[in-house]
């Protein structure tokens, strides 16, 4: 379940500077999602693809696993966009339904598959920061960026008890399934409930355990913590700025033209 | 039923490998026989407890067989239920495995999974209660009860449901050695019943004193698999497993070459065989 | 083949894909890269009152109690959790309850803004649920819309002695059907259709998403009754 | 400071009652000594997880004293960061305890609430991570530590705060024969350096080989507090804390009461002694 925060630890890229990883998937995604353009698409899912492959020790094949996580949304939002409800016959395709037709058009064809280029490009930009970076070097960045002190000391132990927390969640869950807890779908959901329910009860006695734990080491409404951090090199720096201008400028090249499609 | 009815199962290369492509389980061969009493020994992470998820289907093996009475098991949702009606797992912390606030309601969830009436199921979870001492705090929410209390409505869970197996993942941790011992005594009337009882444990003194035969785990690898005390003489998979010898075994040998006593003696299992050794001398 | 078989294949093609994926949909978490660039920040800034509003009730709250912060971190941790978990179905298809209505019955809607934004924020990290650019509208539909509509429904329901599960239930699925409808909504204007525009666009929309979530809906609001109720034994 | 300076620690009539008005300590009277080794015993319930955390000034005593190096405890903010500096706890369950998903951030929690200036706290983290032999996992996430790990890195939490005094309960409790016994060894370096080192556990064995002294405590109240040869003899006070005679212990004196060793050696403490009286026979 959570393959990506297990990948990112073993990523080569694990120690490159989070800020630099981040500004580089960031940036490309922005400009991904501002031009709109299957060209800047496609040089997006090939670089960030690529990059992304090579860096984290997964084959293409888990790649595109991954990349196939949120395909039921797009599956089924980009079928609402392609196909039309029209009264009148469309030029690519149109079937009589009742009094109208379920029809495509090429315009609306061309823009759903815009559309699935954008977003995939947009999610190879999101997998290549979550695989190469860890989730506590992203907070970090968000820490610079002067997130509130309190935002990033919430979202940092929530992390952590992510972990706690799914682990008793599924140590119960399986123990009810060695009894018959899944015998049927009204039995299933019912043992989840219950499931939940202990676990909200567990989850917060265990929140007065940690804060006495973190009151003994003399905690004081503030966590401080050493921060690992790594720096950029300067090759990288000019790297990832050179790569962003060039999309940009493509992304622009693209609009002048009016090439809309490319 | 076919083969042989004294093996209630058996383990044929036995692989399973998880999702994130760690191999826990390399090629388990192994046959439980009927009503044994088998302890499962091994450093954490050997593979212990997903071999006891395997063995009651919540795994299913990515390779090898698994055959319970003779039959090979079917990874079916009635081939499943089947099994997990007949082999029950008792996890070693209870909190992972309580979730009603009231013992009753615990107790009495396995067994009306298996679709028994509910006023037979109420008969039979007062009966499993008053077996395993659990009258005293039945209106006890389960959150309140100590430890040994939970271990022991953990147990009342499956054993309400009749099963032919009982795995149970070191029982005795973290309980205090009175309540280790009440423990001890549940498991022994367990056995006594028929029923085949699977321990792992830590502890050599236990396994020594409890099993009929010990499986040495390493690795998901089974290393040795014999009687305890054959098992617990040979010092070099005791040392492969981070095991010690037990310290019956330590002086009964040590008395044996110090000459007090004799090494025809067969080999005790507790301290009060030793002890008689020595009264007996 | 003739034209009209061409027609039908083409179209049960389309709907054997759409049921087909509708076995695994992660919930109405508009994904990374559907919406414009404007879209994204309008909806991201439409979302600010209320995170400032969500943010500085926490900050209050965990002033006064320093313990607080950790119930805020474990409800957060749970939220999280209960969104990853598949939730059971009669189909065997596998998707994830939203919680969003649970949420706010359990921890009140301004709290679980802030919570919200969070978990919707390392969902799109740790699972690829969402995105970074459609943070905004995503937590807009899950964190803002669909747990003040549960809370409203919830004190309403008690206000109106309606029966304590049946209010619970009433606000976890309607919250959830809101939540999709706002998810349509947002989708409509961002891709109005060729013909007819966002209002031929927003039915579309609704009625895809109405055959997977109805049924989710439905499912969510029986688990939040259960949850309650076990809650109550306590 | 005034005072005997050998006493670290002094509770005088310590007790604690619950908001909930459950009476977990009921007057205990200790002295705690400088650098000692010091077993508290006792069923599940007994009162040790309370005793501990008024130990550091988590529970403000309900009636009592509580002295430190001679002085009361002040319940200021002041006097109890002073106290917590100077006294730790590392809990049972690592999980309760570790809030960080990076062990070099969890390590340095600590330290720099004591004001320490970051530089040298960095510095001073990685002596403790070399000293507990965690530089190697120091880049892994929390929660893919292994429980072993996971503890080192709790005691790590404490150690590199520098205290005078730790507590650690259940250290063992979970950790298989390999892990346990590091963890033992790292405790022993802890009593070598000097800190005072206070421990529950049920395993007498355990507490036998390494206790200066035994606390044995029942609901609520000392009811009696030796050295671990003495305690351990008494079979009344024994049985009313759920434990049992030590198996060195029993033996001995079966082989004393045989004849065969001698009443008037000091009493074995480890297998490893008793073997060697009867070798040395």
């Amino acid at each position: 379940m959570m393959m990506i925060d297990k990948l990112a630890y073993s990523s080569r890229l694990r120690d490159k500077s989070p800020a630099l990883k981040a500004s580089l998937a960031v940036g490309t995604l922005l400009i991904c999602v501002g031009a709109r353009s299957f060209m800047v698409s496609l040089i997006t899912i090939i670089v960030m693809g690529g990059l992304t492959v090579l860096s984290s020790r997964i084959s293409l094949l888990k790649y595109l696993k991954l990349m196939s996580i949120p395909f039921g949304f797009m599956v089924l939002s980009t079928i609402a966009i392609v196909i039309n409800l029209s009264d009148k016959p469309m030029d690519l395709l149109s079937v009589p339904v009742g009094s109208g037709y379920l029809a495509i058009s090429y315009h609306s064809l061309t823009e759903g598959i815009l559309l699935v280029m954008v977003a995939l490009a947009s999610v190879s930009c999101l997998y290549f920061l979550t695989l190469s970076t860890a989730m506590l070097d992203i907070l970090e960045v968000l820490r610079r960026l002067h997130c509130p002190i309190l935002m990033v000391e919430l979202m940092m132990l929530i992390y952590r008890y992510i972990f706690v927390i799914l682990d008793m969640a599924s140590a119960i869950t399986t123990s009810q399934h060695c009894r018959l807890g899944n015998k049927d779908f009204m039995t299933e959901l019912r043992s989840m409930g219950q499931m939940l329910a202990v676990l909200l009860v567990r989850s917060l006695k265990r929140s007065s355990q940690l804060f006495d734990a973190m009151e003994s080491r003399c905690y004081d409404g503030e966590i401080r913590v050493l921060r690992e951090s790594y720096t950029a090199e300067k090759r990288e720096l000019i790297g990832t700025a050179g790569f962003l201008a060039a999309m940009l400028a493509i992304a622009i090249l693209c609009r002048l033209k009016g090439i809309g499609l490319w | 039923m076919n083969g042989n009815a004294d093996i209630i199962m058996e383990l044929e290369n036995l692989c399973y490998t998880y999702e994130d492509g760690t191999e826990a389980l390399k090629g388990i061969d192994l046959q439980i026989r009927r009503g044994e009493k088998l302890a499962i020994m091994g450093a954490n992470g050997s593979g212990k407890s997903t071999l006891f998820l395997t063995l009651n289907g919540i795994h299913k093996p990515t390779r090898g067989k698994l055959l319970f009475n003779g039959r090979p098991v079917e990874y079916s949702r009635k081939g499943l239920l089947d099994l997990r009606k007949k082999v029950g797992i008792v996890f070693q912390d209870p909190d992972s495995q309580l979730f009603s606030a009231s013992v009753v309601q615990e107790i009495s969830f396995g067994i009306l999974n298996l679709g028994v009436p509910e006023k037979e199921a109420a008969k039979r979870v007062e009966e499993v209660m008053e077996e395993l001492n659990i009258l005293l705090f039945r209106n006890k929410p389960t959150h309140f009860l100590s430890g040994g209390q939970k271990k022991r409505v953990s147990i009342a869970d499956i054993l309400v449901m009749d099963p032919e197996m009982i795995i149970l993942d070191e029982p005795a941790a973290a309980l205090d050695p009175k309540h280790a011992r009440m423990i001890d005594g549940i498991i022994d009337k367990l056995s006594e019943k028929g029923i085949t009882v699977i321990l792992s444990t830590h502890d050599v003194d236990r396994a020594l004193k409890w099993a009929d035969r010990v499986v040495l785990l390493e690795d998901g690898i089974v290393i040795r698999e014999a009687k305890p005390d054959a098992v617990f003489q040979e010092e070099e998979v005791l040392m492969r497993t981070n095991l010690e010898k037990p310290a019956v075994l330590k002086l009964f040998e040590t008395l044996c070459r110090a000459g007090i006593l004799n090494e025809n003696l067969k080999i005790p299992h507790t301290v009060q065989e030793l002890e008689q050794y020595i009264n007996n001398r | 083949m003739s034209k009209v078989h061409r027609r039908i294949f083409t179209l049960s093609v389309a709907f054997a894909i759409v049921f087909g994926f509708a076995e695994n949909v992660s919930a109405m978490h508009i994904m990374e890269g559907y919406l414009p660039l404007n879209h994204c920040i309008v909806w991201g800034v439409v979302c600010i009152p209320f995170l400032i509003l969500g943010f500085l009730s926490i900050k209050k709250i965990v002033e006064q109690n320093r313990r607080t912060l950790l119930i805020l971190v474990m409800m957060g941790a749970y939220a999280f959790v209960l969104s990853a978990l598949k939730i059971p179905s009669v189909t065997g298809s596998s998707s994830h309850p939203t919680g969003t209505g649970l949420g706010a019955i359990l921890f009140g809607p301004a709290a679980m803004c802030v919570i919200g934004i969070i978990v919707l924020l390392f969902q799109a990290i740790l699972l690829a649920h969402g995105g970074l650019t459609t943070l905004g509208a995503n937590t807009f539909s899950m964190a803002i819309a669909g747990p003040f509509l549960a809370y409203g429904i919830y004190i309403l329901c008690n206000r109106l002695k309606v029966p304590k599960s049946v209010g619970i239930f009433l606000a976890a699925s309607l919250s959830d059907l809101f939540t999709y409808c706002v998810t349509a909504f947002q989708l409509a204007l961002a891709h109005p259709a060729e013909v007819g525009g966002f209002r031929a666009s927003f039915v579309e929309f609704l009625g895809i998403f109405a055959m997977t979530q109805i049924p989710l809906a439905i499912i969510e609001g029986l688990l939040a009754v259960i949850v309650i109720k076990g809650l109550e034994a306590y």
